[in-house]
């Protein structure tokens, strides 16, 4: 499709506003104005609206396709929770507001959401206390190692390493190094489980922090998890939660019950806030009571009269994060969420997330080699070994998916899975959608044996077909040039 | 429940499939002594209940002030398109692009994003966006620091005290030395920086329209930075870039800033819009997802995820930052925002702001006890000082309907009878006369 | 202008092509003295101008009233995911499917509808939409003058006054003879049919729920309106059809009513939802479009508007109706709504505005002066006779938060101290308590 | 696709109320319950929004394709009007409220809106009154044509004759039918206007009325037709203006001025209100001074005082043709648009539509036939005659033109056109547009001689290929069935 640059006409407009309504003010000095008008296209609203109406329909999307993309939770999204968080009431609330004097009290709706959507955090993880600021997943890990920094200057000791396993998300290690923190690799073992004799090698007194995600990224509940967390305290270490799979432990298990001392969620995975094509997200982070006093300010708290109100007091915070509550828009979304289901829906949340999960592995395995032939959580992982020696490529099987219907598994990661196919189906897809995935996915072994070309030359009915990546890196086109 | 498919013959097959009799079965893994010591979650409602709960509480929060509020962040009209785009799920519930050919939308999407940002700033390079405009300065100071290989950060102190707050939060175990610009008669003071500029400087941090709104030119100061071999970053809002100098006209090396104010709601502080763009020699320092232009195996032109060695998910702790999902959405609306108005909205929109601003100010100068600030130009916000503690008369102007400022004494020393007033072209004649009319009167 | 994208040089060019060389000279066929004696029309204001003014009026009008109005209108809950649905350009920006091909989505939601309509009745046969409910009893009165050669037509007169009216408007020109049957306590009276009905009949019009509120079993009278070669038609509400007995059960030829409560929002009168069904040998005499399943060139299913030959842009004055434009977009609510709810929460529905009305008349028999009518059983509606005239209390409920009900006396003579009143599903306890307490005391 | 009923798996659940929160009732006896239960489908909610977003993607619309259905002035729908009447206030309003006593000064707003609209609907006709109340425009012709009945009867003289000329939309002579009126055709002259002699000898005493449509259904402004109306009225018959074509003379003509005495318009075309795939849309009536007493009731009046009212004292009324107030969601984004392009704006929409449909017709005239060679007004009219004799007929033009991407022209009507080609492309698209449009017609039009085939094939781009639309009639399969 063409730019809406190059759909520019001189002279055309899209959006005029009202002549101003008060006289003509003496103008700006010239020094201080543009030289150079900015070459924004000149198109009609129908232009913008055709084009980005036509542009949306190149995209899959979990209202339009099954989406099982690995580490991604893409469950669908209620419909109600947009309709709430578009009242006025909350879309246009100036965020400082409750902190002139006389606003708090013209803020309590908003005060009471990010209350309330904090104690319930808290209690679905088991932590003392919950920050909403956090802006993704990554930032609430930032969040949390700067967090385990203030805990351990408080104790007076600068401790130099954070351990992450080797099957961690990249924004673990990337989120403890920008920290400041010396990076520790710990590799997988045979049995699929973090190495612990290296684990042990490696925890010292310089260490802040372990770094984990619980499932791991394979999908898989690690049974030596309270030992690790034991070892990490005798240690004087910490535990951090990396929370993007919690989604298979909901009313299953805590990770403050295991042991956890920092914890962040993705609201847009397990509380079923969409992505939005890349964002925005939410990431909030819990933490143990020993943690509690380091928190970003302001904390939202409420009074004894009932009345909620921004306490800033707290001289060990770490500061600010993020320039006042977090992305309200999303956590409104979460708290909805979070009461439409309640207790029993959230159990039966992840009941059913690791059932159709199973029912994947269940289905697939005899056609797809299983690097830890272990029964999943939230998510299963194959790989696309045996597919490669016919020259299929995990990449070839996402290319067919796409032209069947359906959004890929997550095939980049994790790192140490060659040629993964990391599928997460979610508990709102139905055992029809499944089998229409799994019939498919069947298929593409078959292919592989007999007409590997079929899988290859996918895809067809794209928009585009497969595109050049190595140009597109080597001889970067950022932007359209007039 | 209805958001959860399975029915119980279905449970029934697929337990049968995975050879399990219960789904108990399939959390064996998870020790006993490692289940819930506590879930005391309320029970579920209906979407009539919950939605009428939050409607409710939507009700406690006033809507019906007339808002002079700004402080970076700014009530500007959003138009009924740019929401009727943004509310297409395979916009909203689609995930990051990763596989392109699916994907095509989104991409051109964010290319055209990358496009608006350029054109703003006047720079060469955008990313597809970062968290906010806060978090978009700390990454320009982190690629300084890389880039320069030194430590000293030079910042006025007419950016916005929580951007700074944010700086030194998410660098206080890292080795950086601030330096802090006092701010004389609201500008940013030229003699100061010539103290503290040096070779140890990896970067200069300004604002434009600074805190109190002032306007300036900084291409001067820019050019001293340079001399010392050291990046010159400015947080800049974007409405007022349909009118200012623009960063790339001034020389400045990176341009961040909030992009709240092209098409995004105030939503109580979130989800906001963090830009990013840089001169070309800096993108591989640059952090978060970046959209690039290739051509498929026919030839055809199509876009993808690019430059991908910086980030995280393949460099991981060497990466040039830890971002992963950004504030795509908000972007989009941005770029549809920028896309209606065109060059000539946005001039207009810009131009709009700058007039009611100073009508504002001619008003109110007119209210005795009331000395609007002039020792520089200003933009759509500017600073008065008051009679008494401007705390007070704010409480006084809530009652009478208005938002009618931010208190400048909540961020600067000796400044607690200073209010800042933000006037948008949202703000009509009528709103403005009433402002000035209330102030008199509670004064 | 926004909406016209004509530039100047676009213009030019285009009236050279035409080989013109102004835009009056394509108006040149309008004799000079036909052009306009006057166009007063104030000047055009901008998209941020008049959503500001349409808010001030839509804030005039109250939105915090607890609801007991009824009357055939009825307040419940719409799930949004049918605004989302409804909200999809390609839904509501598309004409009438007049080409298969690319509305194939159109013409299986309507295929849906009419298998909803079916459903919901118990009848064979649905059309694509009418106008409302009292155009589609206007259309099946038509349809049983047509069938039938005789044009006596017998009314209950707990068919909706509004209903009734349009009917008598409708065919004031058409030597149609009408007969009213007074209702006796609340109820259509077997024995006045029993006068009335003979084999000059052409059709028997009846509601159920009647206007009253009052739920009936009309097999009987349908066996006797067969007997003597009429047809049955009713106006039914559909909400009550997840319990009530259905049209389909009684034996009525032509089902009719107002879809509103099917998902679509009361917006002060429209638009709103004409249904109609009947039995399928009344299928070519039925009004408006239809949508049929067939197959295309490859033997797939697909679907088109058919059995057009019925309609006016082929029959012209011999058509069965001159219908043209309906109301889709309702159907479309429709269908999306009974598919959300399906089989279960139809009835789930229905169960609740029927439990919850009952606990309503609990709660005001206890009031003194209140006298709850109990003749019939009801559904979600019902009357109530109080102490003075229903006006004045209605009058001070209003004061209370209250729209208490419907005084029937506006309709029906004798009956001023009459008060209707209806009880949703999304009224709560609490809702239902404070409309006693409140009507206690302003009695 | 699937059907929805094909979706449901029993005990699936999309929509779910809460718990009644009141004591159980008694139950109701079993005679006055519906014995059987619907076979409505049970599905999720996922499964709802996933079935019916796709099937919009089938559908061709405006904001997605050029769509200039002649006659139907499909101009673009600014999405301001949307978000207008979304609003609560509006939406949620019950329409018996100002019919309570005291419930008239709680709906003050939408009974503005009403009467505002009726004025600047009068003003642009130049008609003395409005009623907004019927629901689309064949709705208003009907009702219109019940005005001139109450008229004539009021006279003391039943007519019962309406003329009609033989290019006029269906709805016109069916409308007059069945208000009771006999229709008398007008054949169309040779020049392309209703022929004169016909219109003399037909015209009589018994006219009740005449019909017009203006400009025509050809696209043409009959510049007799003050003549027309002029021996109309020495008649003593009314003129009747079927307001469909009105985009065409905003602000350059009025139909009162004219001569016309009932105006229908239709608010989902010249007044941009969206089409909602069939509708709803309205089809507001306006009068002339002798004809006002008849309107429907009730009228929305302005009192003294500012305050708006419901006027039911109108003894001549011909009583309620609508519920109520008509569709007034429908007319309150017409009223926004009003507003919106205000004088000006309502004259260059005329203006640009003109423009766009002689652009057509100057492209487009070698290649096809035109039936009338006149400059046209808002549309052209064009005939496939010349493509027949190779086979290629209108219809199969229509198709080609979907696999591009274009939706058809209007090619069933006017009946009076053989093979017609009625382009109405409206004053929202761009000669960008417009020239990618004609691109394709003059292709076909090549193509039709080169290679017939290319076109009668089409379309082959599409989710279904032409469908048989014999069988659908013959066996009616009309819903689906358990
Ligand atoms: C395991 C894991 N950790 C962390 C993240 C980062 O979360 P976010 O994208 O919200 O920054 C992700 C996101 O994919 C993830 O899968
Ligand atoms: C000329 C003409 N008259 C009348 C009508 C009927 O209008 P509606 O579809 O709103 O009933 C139409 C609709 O296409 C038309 O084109």
């Amino acid at each position: 499709m063409k730019l809406i640059f190059e759909q520019h006409k001189e002279g055309r407009r899209g959006f005029t506003y009202e002549k101003a309504d008060v006289p003509d003010a003496k103008p700006l000095a010239k020094k201080y104005c543009r030289k150079y008008d900015t070459n924004l296209s000149s198109v009609s609203e129908l232009d913008v609206v055709r084009h980005y109406t036509n542009l949306s329909r190149l995209n899959f999307s979990v209202d339009t396709n099954f989406y099982p993309l690995g580490s991604c939770t893409m469950k669908y999204n209620p419909k109600f929770t947009e309709r709430v968080a578009s009242f006025d009431g909350f879309s246009q609330l100036h965020p400082l507001l409750p902190q002139l004097s006389g606003g708090g009290m013209l803020a309590q709706g908003a005060l009471e959401v990010l209350y309330e959507a904090e104690k319930l955090l808290a209690e679905i993880t088991g932590m003392a206390a919950f920050t909403t600021q956090p802006l993704a997943g990554a930032h609430g890990e930032l969040t949390g190692a700067m967090l385990i920094a203030a805990y351990h200057k408080d104790k007076g000791a600068r401790r130099k390493y954070v351990i992450v396993p080797d099957s961690s998300h990249g924004t673990n290690p990337a989120s403890a190094a920008i920290a400041g923190y010396q990076v520790i690799v710990i590799p997988t073992g045979r049995d699929g489980y973090m190495d612990l004799n290296e684990y042990k090698n490696k925890l010292s007194t310089e260490t802040a922090a372990v770094m984990l995600t619980c499932p791991d990224t394979l999908g898989i509940f690690n049974p030596h998890i309270k030992e690790i967390a034991d070892m990490a305290h005798e240690a004087g270490a910490l535990m951090y939660y990396d929370g993007a799979n919690l989604n298979a432990l909901l009313g299953k298990a805590r990770p403050g019950d295991i042991g956890f001392d920092v914890v962040h969620i993705n609201l847009h995975k397990t509380f079923a806030t969409p992505h939005g094509g890349g964002g925005p997200g939410a990431g909030p982070v819990g933490v143990s009571g020993h943690l509690v006093d380091f928190l970003p300010i302001p904390r939202v708290i409420r009074r004894s009269d009932g009345t909620y109100a921004l306490d800033y007091h707290s001289h060990k915070s770490i500061g600010y994060i993020a320039p006042f509550y977090g992305n309200f828009g999303v956590i409104l979304k979460a708290y909805a969420y979070m009461l439409r289901l309640g207790k029993e829906g959230l159990i039966k949340a992840a009941e059913a997330a690791v059932l159709n999960a199973n029912y994947c592995r269940a289905r697939l395995k005899e056609h797809y080699d299983q690097t830890f032939d272990k029964a999943c959580m939230h998510e299963c992982v194959f790989s696309a070994a045996r597919q490669v020696k016919n020259g299929v490529h995990a990449l070839d099987i996402a290319k067919y998916l796409i032209d069947k219907g359906y959004h890929p598994p997550t095939v980049y990661f994790p790192m140490i899975v060659k040629e993964a196919l990391m599928i997460e189906p979610t508990e709102t897809e139905s055992k029809e959608t499944l089998d229409g995935f799994i019939d498919v996915m069947i298929e593409i072994a078959r292919l592989a044996q007999s007409d590997p070309s079929a899988i290859t030359r996918a895809p067809l009915n794209t928009p585009v077909k497969r595109l050049d990546e190595t140009k597109a890196a080597r001889e970067p086109n950022l932007r359209w040039k007039p | 429940m209805s958001y959860i498919p399975h029915t119980p013959e279905d449970i029934k097959q697929m337990l049968g499939v995975i050879g399990v009799t219960g789904i108990d079965e399939l959390f064996k893994d998870i020790p006993a002594g490692l289940r819930p010591r506590s879930f005391d979650i309320p029970a579920g409602k209906s979407e009539a209940e919950v939605t009428r709960h939050l409607c409710r509480l939507a009700a406690k929060n006033a809507t019906h002030l007339v808002n002079f509020v700004g402080a970076g962040f700014y009530d500007h009209f959003i138009p009924a398109a740019v929401d009727a785009i943004v509310n297409r799920p395979e916009f909203y519930t689609a995930y990051t692009p990763y596989q392109p050919e699916c994907s095509q939308g989104w991409l051109q999407a964010i290319y055209e994003y990358q496009t608006v940002i350029c054109e703003l700033t006047g720079l060469d390079v955008s990313n597809a966006s970062l968290y906010d405009g806060g978090t978009a300065l700390y990454e320009a100071l982190m690629m300084a620091v890389r880039l320069t290989g030194r430590n000293k950060i030079i910042v006025d102190s007419g950016v916005n005290l929580i951007y700074r707050t944010m700086l030194y939060t998410y660098t206080k175990n890292l080795s950086i030395e601030f330096v802090e610009i006092p701010v004389v008669h609201g500008q940013s003071s030229r003699t100061e920086f010539g103290k503290h500029l040096d070779e140890k400087a990896a970067a200069v941090i300004l604002q434009n329209p600074n805190f109190f709104g002032a306007v300036d030119d900084y291409s001067d100061v820019v050019e001293q930075v340079h001399k010392f071999g050291a990046l010159a970053i400015g947080s800049f809002y974007p409405v007022s870039l349909g009118k200012l100098k623009s960063p790339g006209e001034m020389g400045f090396d990176i341009a961040t800033g909030e992009g709240q104010s092209l098409g995004i709601p105030l939503s109580f502080g979130g989800p906001y819009l963090g830009f990013m763009s840089a001169k070309k020699e800096l993108v591989r320092q640059m952090p978060g997802r970046i959209v690039g232009a290739t051509v498929d195996s026919e030839g055809k032109r199509g876009f993808v995820l690019t430059l991908q060695t910086r980030e995280q998910h393949i460099r991981r702790e060497k990466a040039t930052s830890n971002i992963c999902s950004n504030e795509a959405l908000c972007a989009l609306r941005a770029a549809v925002f920028a896309s209606l108005l065109g060059r000539e909205g946005l001039k207009e929109l810009a131009e709009h702001n700058y007039q009611k601003a100073e009508f504002a100010k001619e008003e109110l100068s007119r209210i005795s006890g009331v000395e609007v600030k002039r020792s520089s130009p200003t933009f759509n916000e500017f600073t008065v000082q008051l009679p008494h503690h401007a705390d007070e008369v704010v409480y006084r102007m809530i009652d009478k309907g208005f938002a009618c400022g931010f208190p400048l004494g909540r961020y600067y020393k000796g400044m607690d009878n200073y209010l800042l007033i933000a006037v948008t072209e949202k703000r009509t004649k009528e709103d403005i006369l009433g402002l000035a009319g209330s102030l008199e009167a509670v004064l």
